[in-house]
């Protein structure tokens, strides 16, 4: 234990945040690139994933636990999106057999 | 408190009461639970309410006020779905429940007091909507909707938590107290992860209220998904997030004022006028109304553009302006979409003949949101002006209202088309419930615009 | 009786009773009686009038206190013959339209709007002169766009959206003008108080200024008022004409030039010769209109831009020639707007290249269009001579050639009306004209009132102008003061 | 003074009452009208006789009030007034009675009396009037009647015309003078005449604001009085019943504006370039209409042309200075012309309503009286001795020779025109055969007393009426311009007296009696000897004849030059400007506005991804901004 | 210290691949990867709790629903369409710029202190839960509305009702 933290001593702030800032990013790229709903869900899983470790790096910076607790909250909330989201592309594709978000384009203008 | 409390409980009763195939009692249960969950809530009113629960939520007479509104169109609502939903769809406790779900999470959002809570808040008002608005299953609109406005919402919760991240690193705290401590004792030395936090949650709230360029949902969801999941969405979720909106900002970030309220300000014009001018063009009145709503953000947005103590007045009088209007608006619709099985402008097509009293109750609200005096939304407007104006945003004030002579425009196509487009037709049938709640929604409409005293001071 | 809250309320309990009353007939004779018993009370307001140069018969109670909107109404001398006329032309047109089979709401509409016009006409709060402004808006759209022409719905739309636009303007410099008031209210002395820098009362003078400009409307912001006129049912171009018109030019001398002096004196000119401009070019394009109720509006323009003018020299015997004139004009135009009636409903055509002749099988229809057409004209001994004159003395204070200009309007008025005359009551009787009946009972009495209004006012004005005179000369004396301060 | 206000509203009950009646009242509230004039009259003579100014101000009440503007409705009586009076209800009631006679078939009998009174009521107002507005009131006024009794016969579109146009053309004079008006009262402080000319008198000659007053009045005479440019509209009022033509378009109405600028002497005094102007358009307008009457075949259109010419004669008078002799020729115009237009009018009687010189002829028999009296009048106008012409003509032209020669000479060119085309149609009308058709010539007859008795008196007042101004170098004593003097005596004071050698004063009579005898000679010469009848309409002519037979195409000048522009003008504005242009532009923001909506709507294209994108681009924008603005 | 750069970097590039890969299966894989090297991230900062949560949640429960979903509709195939280069390209564009402008926003920090762990107990579970049941207790209570909305919800939405009588 004592080695892991003292592993993490040096790293500063702005790695994480850098770091957190790059996976968020690339979690929006899959949004925008991917026409699999199901892939545009785990990317936005990606995103959220991304604040979970920034929230936690945060929270470890300050020593205050109130960051790691919302973790907890995000992590409930990816649970029941997660839920909702397949449940809504399960109904979806009983009616248009299809995953494909360019498929969804009767609502417009 | 109580009320949230009331509110959760009253929908888990309802699952219960759908598991028994108690249908019948759902409407006066739910009914009575409303009253109860408004009562209890009207009965904590108190100006020097302390923040409940650590810090969590608080009960303030602008929480309260707020949550009365929703709770109170949320009963319209619910007497609309009477006859709405009970005659086509098997899930309907599913349904009340639902309803009442989302108005506990937009409770929360009025109440807020800790980032934890707002974003929880958001995220069953949210969670809810989305399962109600692909309550249809078989409807392939209903499916196209429900998965957007998932896809989108849940993009926008990414941002929104990126922002709350950054507001937690660098505040410290999620507490809207120490956030705000955090503002006011250090104003030269604040961290950019502070600034950023601040447009990230910014991107996160105007994808909620459905202000451009981050309005691209709600056209397609409000045209998509039910007509009464629409009513609901654009007045009870709309409302809510405003007032979450308006709480966090000016409770926490008035200060920075300089800082975010440019790229606010240009984002109310954009708003105003891909509203506007979209609407413009539309042939399905459901469609328009959905970008009126968008405009009608637009105008909400000076609240908070012109940031000052009567913004949340002015707020509260819009809103509930503009939801009672919408209420009257979409309750037409039904009636008039079970009749003619079109929500087109032309649908409307002499409506005054037959059903005179129906045409104007839609006049009314019509005239509501174009803001025409002696009927509240003049008053939302007006109020609207007067705080922007206080901030000398004069170029604002005179971009809306190029926006409001715009919208005359297409709010009256529909007067035109009940009064002055002759069908002949039959007399649509208006049931108890409807005329009740038409009347309801239209008369304090007229009450507001002729007495708006009884409102205003109030929070 | 001289409680000005019940003057106003009384058109609205009429037109709140009116929408449950179906009977057609019962309608129209509860219009009318509302109408007349306002009248009466209007009668009685005049004859405990003062006509000193201070409000009277005012009313005030808060409406919106957390706003600092009070309710706050009271005539003087110059909106006491607006009132006047609002309360005379409504009977009026309520009568001409006893010829259409209207139904209820109508005349709830149309005594809604009374009651709209007459809260501008004695508004001394500016939101209040504001709902006013805009509540008389909506009932003459539904009574233009439910009883008009054929191409009423676009018309009608634009002239509601035209002017909505102009009033939002207003309310915008409103708002304004009350965030700098010491009280933070609309009280119309407040305003006058406030003596703002230049800059300000520059661009407040436009926004007052495009919103009177439009209803007025002054060139170049009229192309809706042709359009909507002969769309019109004809009571509908009468309320307009008549005397929403004039609401306007009230705005200008009681809100526009005392609350922007400094605006007005930058801007003034420019004005005036837009409204100089407008007389010509109204009257040119009158000269060869065939659609008789087209002519008139353009006329209508060209008289109104007279008084603007007259307005905006700001003298006494501008501003006083202006307001009587605003009477003549209302009562000038319903009754040529009557006429028109009278001669479209017979002959079904306002076209009048298909009319001629009328004089011969309506003597007396005749002889009542040619008073209201002389005294269009501005004859001397009708009521229209006495404006002008005022109007054109006033101008002439201000400039020479600009009285030179407007004073076109005597020429080119009686060349488009007499030529309006003619075609439609002189010449042989045609196809279209011989079956002409003259005029009915319910006709008769209102030309005969028009008629007797018209030589009235022209030979005996003065008791109008002694009305006004004092509140005209105290507001230009106290205009002067402030810009001098 | 208001008997007349009752006429109006016997005018306006009129329909009910019985012809006889109507002709009754509308004559004899006239006839009482002349009897209070004579009182005035003489009221006012017996105050000259005992050398008062005898000037009476009866104020009415104040009318218009509006700051320190102050216009009461008070009447003035005068010497000038007081013999305008005369003249005005004199003859007007001698119309009146001629009337009952040339109406009797016509349907709006009724109406026609009223329009007369109203007439008389305004002419007298403007008579009357003690300040300039109350005169413009009755200046507009008999506009007003005079439009309504040209356009009596409204079902024909040309005479409404005629009458429109008359309207107009007068509405231009009385634009100048509104704006007159206004420039007096700038710079007088009132309206009054009472108060305006004793301070006018006070100022220098040759004031610029008195000049600009004095050309805008002048402005307004012209109109009324129809000189160049504005007189074309008076041949064309010959549409009315000739009743009408004799009473305002000869007598009375048209010499408002000699009236209004006898009234306002002192003013034009202290002008001398207006005088010069007034004098030059006088007589260019006299020579301009006597030329054009010479080749008219219309007996009514020449004796209207004649009008206008024999109007430039007075103005010719007052622009040289001659105010007595101008009014002079007022009162001696109005006997005459009156005569004559009512003699036309019995002739026209007779011939079935024909007016066509060229259908007429050999009158002489059937139409004695009338016969008699037109040939005293065209004596009297021509200027043939001893008859009332003569005597007027004459001081003018003594004037114009004292002022400046040439315009004598021009002058008498004139009188030589005038007396050649008055014998040309006294005796195109009564000598040589009758040219008519066979149901004219059965239906000719003398017209009835109430139409003959007229004619005598006026004939009579033709001969005599000279005598009453009979200048010195005939032993005469200026009886009139002894009466007058004091209206003109502050200009008197400011102008040169006016001195003329007996010699010459003889020489120059001698020259112009000789002159028109000579000239009705020649007429003789060629229509009763060679029994010359004028060509057809569309023969061929000279081009003079051309000229002058189409009226130098002044009508059509007015037509291209101003007419027609404004026409062209008026469809330009209209379609171009307003309906393209502005309207154009509101429509066009509207359509703009539309289109951008159209634009705008492709962008809610439907698809997920797309909006995504949009939201990343706006949310990478709104940070962008955040990044430059910290 | 170079422990968290390679995690990161591993983290990256199976968060790319995530993405990138065609096959939705593969995506899946490639994602529980990721969070796993996410659960290493969590116990280099000492936040126990968090590494055990994720390590279920995650990569238990969340992941095999979209495996479950993802062979419950037959997509195991790299059947989907893919976006055009074009719009490939922008996205990327678009992201990237995203990433600058976060990264730009956030590089004016000017502090770069390394974390010290001032408290490096908080993350145990003990800890979390005594603030979790204190402070945060509402939230916590309200949270269960949000799974039982979703649960009610997705019994709804995916339950396959018989076709309409």
């Amino acid at each position: 234990m004592e080695t892991i933290v003292e592993n993490i001593q040096g790293v500063p702030l702005n790695h994480y945040i850098l770091f957190c800032s790059i996976i968020f990013t690339i979690g929006v790229i899959g949004v925008l690139i991917r026409r699999n709903v199901i892939i545009i869900m785990m990317s936005i899983e990606l995103m959220l994933n991304s604040v979970n470790l920034l929230l936690t790096a945060f929270s470890a910076h300050s020593g205050d636990p109130a960051g790691q607790v919302f973790v907890f909250f995000i992590m409930a909330l990816a649970a029941a999106e997660v839920a909702v989201g397949l449940a809504i592309i399960v109904m979806v594709y009983r009616n248009t057999r299809s995953v494909d978000i360019n498929a969804l384009n009767r609502l417009r203008g | 408190m109580s009320a949230i409390i009331t509110l959760s409980l009253l929908a888990i009763l309802l699952l219960y009461l759908g598991l028994f195939k108690a249908k019948t009692a759902l409407l006066p249960v739910s009914l009575l639970g409303l009253v109860a969950a408004a009562g209890l809530n009207i009965a904590g009113w108190d100006q020097a309410a302390k923040p409940l629960y650590s810090g969590m939520v608080l009960f303030d007479p602008f929480a309260i006020a707020f949550s009365v509104l929703c709770i109170v169109i949320t009963a319209l609502v619910l007497l609309l779905s009477k006859d709405y939903f009970d005659q086509r769809s098997p899930h309907v406790a599913e349904y009340y429940a639902l309803l009442l779900f989302s108005l506990t999470g937009a409770t929360l959002v009025t109440s807020f007091h800790n980032l934890a809570m707002l974003f929880i808040g958001i995220e069953i008002m949210s969670v809810a909507l989305y399962i109600l608005a692909g309550i249809r299953k078989r409807d392939f609109a209903s499916n196209e909707a429900a998965l957007k406005y998932f896809l989108m919402g849940a993009f926008s919760t990414g941002f929104l938590l990126f922002g709350i991240a950054l507001l937690y690193g660098a505040s410290g705290s999620f507490d809207l107290a120490q956030i705000k401590q955090y503002v006011v004792s250090n104003p030269q030395a604040i961290s950019p992860l502070f600034y950023a936090g601040i447009l990230l949650v910014l991107i996160g709230l105007v994808f909620k209220v459905g202000a451009a360029p981050f309005h691209f949902w709600t056209p397609d969801v409000y045209d998509g998904a039910p007509i009464l999941i629409t009513t609901f969405m654009s007045t009870v979720v709309k409302t809510a997030a405003f007032a979450g909106f308006l709480r966090l900002f000016y409770f926490c970030f008035a200060p920075l004022q300089d800082f975010w309220m440019p790229a606010l300000l240009v984002i109310t014009v954009i708003t105003l006028f891909v509203g506007n001018i979209t609407a413009l063009v539309q042939q399905s009145f459901k469609r328009m109304l959905a970008y009126s709503s968008i405009s009608h953000a637009g105008y909400l947005l000076f609240a908070i553009v012109g940031m000052g103590a009567a913004s949340a007045e002015s707020v509260l009088i819009y809103a509930t302006a503009y939801s009672f209007a919408t209420v009257v608006a979409f309750g037409t619709l039904i009636l008039v979409k079970r009749a003619t099985g079109s929500d087109h402008f032309e649908a409307f097509n002499g409506l005054a003949r037959k059903n005179p009293y129906l045409a104007l109750t839609l006049t009314i609200a019509m005239l509501s949101l174009a803001g025409i005096p002696l009927t509240a939304g003049f008053v939302g407007k007006f109020m609207m002006f007067s705080g922007v104006l206080a901030d000398y945003q004069v170029l604002l004030v005179i971009l809306a209202v190029i926006n409001a002579a715009m919208g005359i425009f297409y709010y009256f196509r529909v007067i035109v088309a009940m009064y002055f487009r002759p069908l002949d037709r039959d007399q649509i049938a208006v049931s108890g419930y409807y005329s009740a709640v038409l009347w309801i929604a239209v008369l304090i409409t007229v009450i507001l615009g002729v007495y708006p005293t009884w409102l205003t001071g109030l929070i | 009786m001289d409680n000005l809250f019940i003057l106003l309320l009384l058109p609205v309990l009429g037109a709140l009773a009116l929408v449950f009353v179906q009977h057609e007939k019962a309608a129209k004779q509860l219009a009318l009686i509302v109408s007349l018993v306002s009248l009466v009370f209007t009668v009685s307001l005049l004859t405990s009038f003062v006509p000193d140069a201070s409000m009277q018969f005012v009313q005030r109670f808060d409406w919106i206190p957390s706003l600092g909107i009070h309710f706050h109404v009271g005539v003087d001398g110059i909106s006491l013959p607006l009132v006047l006329l609002t309360n005379i032309l409504v009977p009026l047109i309520i009568l001409s339209a006893f010829n259409h089979s209207y139904k209820g709401s109508f005349y709830a509409l149309v005594l809604f709007m009374q009651a709209g016009l007459l809260l501008v006409f004695t508004a001394l709060d500016a939101f209040v002169f504001y709902v006013g402004w805009e509540i008389a808006l909506i009932p003459i759209y539904f009574i233009c766009a439910l009883w008009g022409g054929e191409d009423r719905i676009r018309v009608n739309l634009k002239f509601f959206i035209y002017t909505f636009f102009g009033s939002l303007l207003m309310l915008t410099a409103i708002i304004y003008l009350h965030l700098q008031t010491p009280a933070n209210d609309y009280e119309l002395t407040s305003f006058y108080q406030l003596g703002l820098e230049s800059g300000v009362q520059r661009w407040v003078f436009w926004a007052f200024f495009i919103a009177f400009a439009i209803k007025m409307p002054i060139f170049p912001f009229h192309t809706w008022q042709p359009d909507t006129y002969t769309q019109a049912p004809t009571a509908g171009t009468m309320l307009l004409s008549g005397i929403m018109l004039k609401m306007g030019v009230y705005g200008l001398i009681r809100w526009l030039i005392p609350i922007a002096p400094l605006g007005f004196a930058a801007y003034g000119q420019l004005a005036l010769v837009l409204c100089i401009i407008g007389v010509v070019y109204a009257s040119i394009i009158a000269f060869k209109q065939r659609d008789a109720k087209r002519l008139i509006a353009y006329s209508s323009i060209a008289h109104v831009g007279l008084i603007g003018a007259g307005v905006f020299a700001w003298n006494i015997q501008g501003v006083q020639g202006a307001i009587i004139q605003m009477v003549n004009h209302g009562i000038s135009v319903v009754g040529l707007f009557f006429v028109l009636d009278i001669v479209e409903r017979r002959i079904g055509s306002r076209d009048i290249k298909l009319m001629g002749g009328i004089a011969k099988p309506a003597p007396a229809l005749a002889i009542a269009f040619l008073v209201i057409v002389m005294g269009a004209v501005g004859l001397p001994l009708t009521n229209g001579f006495v404006g002008e004159f005022l109007l054109l003395m006033g101008i002439y204070e201000y400039g020479l050639w600009y009285a030179v200009f407007g004073g076109l309007t005597l020429i080119f008025g009686a060349v488009y009306l007499l030529r309006l005359y003619q075609k439609v009551m002189l010449g042989e009787v045609n196809e279209q004209t011989a079956g002409f009946t003259d005029i009915t009972r319910t006709e008769w009495l209102v030309l005969a009132t028009v008629v007797v209004l018209v030589v009235g006012i022209g030979v005996y004005p003065k008791p109008l102008l002694n009305l006004s005179e004092a509140a005209v000369a105290n507001l230009i004396n106290g205009i002067g003061q402030i810009a001098n301060r | 003074m208001l008997p007349l206000v009752g006429f109006l509203i016997n005018g306006l009950a009129r329909n009910v009452l019985p012809k006889s009646l109507v002709g009754a009242i509308g004559s004899g509230v006239v006839l009482a009208a002349f009897l209070l004039s004579c009182g005035v009259f003489s009221s006012v003579y017996a105050a000259r006789q005992a050398g008062e100014t005898a000037t009476f101000i009866q104020p009415i009440f104040q009318w218009i009030g509006a700051g320190d503007l102050s216009v009461s409705m008070s009447f003035l009586v005068d010497p000038l007034s007081a013999i305008m009076l005369l003249i005005v209800t004199g003859i007007g009631f001698l119309i009146h009675v001629y009337s009952i006679g040339y109406m009797k078939h016509d349907a709006g009998f009724a109406k026609f009396f009223a329009f007369l009174n109203l007439f008389i009521f305004f002419m007298l107002l403007l008579v009357l009037g003690s300040n300039y507005v109350v005169m413009f009131i009755g200046w507009e006024g008999v506009g007003l009647c005079s439009y309504l009794l040209i356009g009596f016969w409204f079902t024909n579109t040309a005479y409404a015309g005629a009458a429109k146009k008359a309207f107009v053309m007068n509405r231009i004079g009385d634009l100048g003078f509104l704006i007159a008006v206004f420039l007096i009262f700038a710079t007088f402080g009132t309206l009054e005449f009472s108060q305006i000319f004793p301070q006018a008198a006070g100022m220098t000659t040759g004031d610029i604001t008195l000049l600009l007053i004095t050309l805008l009045l002048f402005i307004a005479a012209t109109g009324k009085s129809a000189q160049i440019p504005l007189f074309t509209w008076l041949p064309d009022a010959m549409a009315g019943p000739t009743p009408v033509s004799a009473l305002i378009h000869a007598a009375t109405m048209v010499t408002a504006g000699i009236y209004m600028i006898a009234r306002s002497n002192i003013l034009f005094t202290l002008s001398p370039i207006t005088l010069q102007i007034v004098a030059a358009i006088g007589l260019c307008t006299a020579l301009l209409a006597a030329a054009i009457a010479i080749t008219q075949n219309d007996i009514k259109k020449v004796l209207a042309y004649s009008t206008v010419s024999q109007l430039g004669y007075m103005f010719l008078g007052l622009g040289v200075g001659a105010f007595t002799g101008a009014f002079f020729h007022v009162i001696t115009h109005a006997f005459f012309k009156g005569l004559l237009f009512l003699g036309a009018g019995s002739v026209i009687h007779a011939m079935s309503n024909e007016q066509d010189m060229r259908h007429m002829g050999g009158l002489r028999k059937q139409l004695p009286i009338t016969y008699f009296t037109m040939l005293m009048g065209t004596i009297a106008i021509a200027g043939i001795p001893p008859l009332s012409g003569f005597f007027s003509k004459d001081e003018i032209l003594a004037h114009a020779f004292a002022t400046n020669k040439l315009l004598w000479i021009l002058g008498f060119i004139g009188a030589l025109f005038t007396a050649f085309y008055m014998f040309r149609m006294l005796f195109l009308t009564f000598f040589g055969k009758f040219r008519g058709s066979a149901e004219q010539a059965n239906h000719v007859h003398e017209s009835p007393v109430t139409m003959t008795i007229p004619l005598i008196v006026l004939a009579v007042l033709s001969v005599i009426g000279g005598m009453l101004n009979v200048p010195a170098a005939l032993g005469g004593s200026h009886a009139l311009a002894e009466f007058l003097s004091p209206v003109f005596a502050d200009s008197a004071a400011r102008s040169e007296a006016f001195h003329l050698a007996h010699s010459t004063e003889y020489l120059l009579m001698g020259v112009s009696a000789i002159g028109a005898i000579v000239m009705a000679i020649v007429a003789y010469r060629k229509y009763i000897s060679n029994a010359a009848v004028p060509a057809a309409d569309g023969a061929p002519r000279g081009v003079l004849s051309r000229l002058s037979y189409h009226k130098f195409y002044v009508d059509e000048l007015y037509d291209r030059l101003i007419v027609r522009p404004l026409n062209g003008l008026s469809v330009f504005f209209y379609r171009f400007t307003d309906r393209g242009g502005i309207d154009g532009l509101v429509n066009g923001l509207g359509k703009t506005i539309g289109e951008t909506g159209k634009g705008l709507r492709l962008l809610q294209s439907g698809n997920v991804g797309f909006y995504i994108f949009m939201m990343v681009i706006a949310a990478a924008a709104l940070l962008a901004y955040g990044f430059f603005n910290l | 210290m170079s422990v968290f750069y390679f995690v990161a970097f591993l983290s990256i590039f199976f968060a790319l691949m995530t993405i990138f890969t065609k096959n939705p299966v593969h995506s899946v894989l490639y994602l529980v990867i990721t969070f796993f090297t996410f659960t290493v991230h969590y116990i280099l900062l000492n936040a126990q709790f968090l590494a055990v949560v994720n390590f279920i949640v995650y990569m238990g429960a969340i992941m095999v629903l979209f495996l479950f979903v993802l062979m419950l509709l037959n997509l195991n195939k790299d059947t989907e369409p893919l976006k055009s280069n074009l719009v490939k390209l922008m996205g990327v564009i678009a992201g990237a710029c995203l990433l600058l402008t976060v990264g730009g926003s956030l590089r004016v920090l000017e502090i770069s202190q390394p974390i010290v762990m001032k408290n490096p107990d908080i993350g145990l579970v003990g800890n979390l839960g005594k603030v979790l049941f204190s402070d945060f207790l509402l939230p916590f209570e309200i949270s269960s509305i949000l799974l039982l909305t979703a649960m009610v919800g997705a019994v709804l939405l995916a339950k396959n009702e018989p076709k309409k009588a």
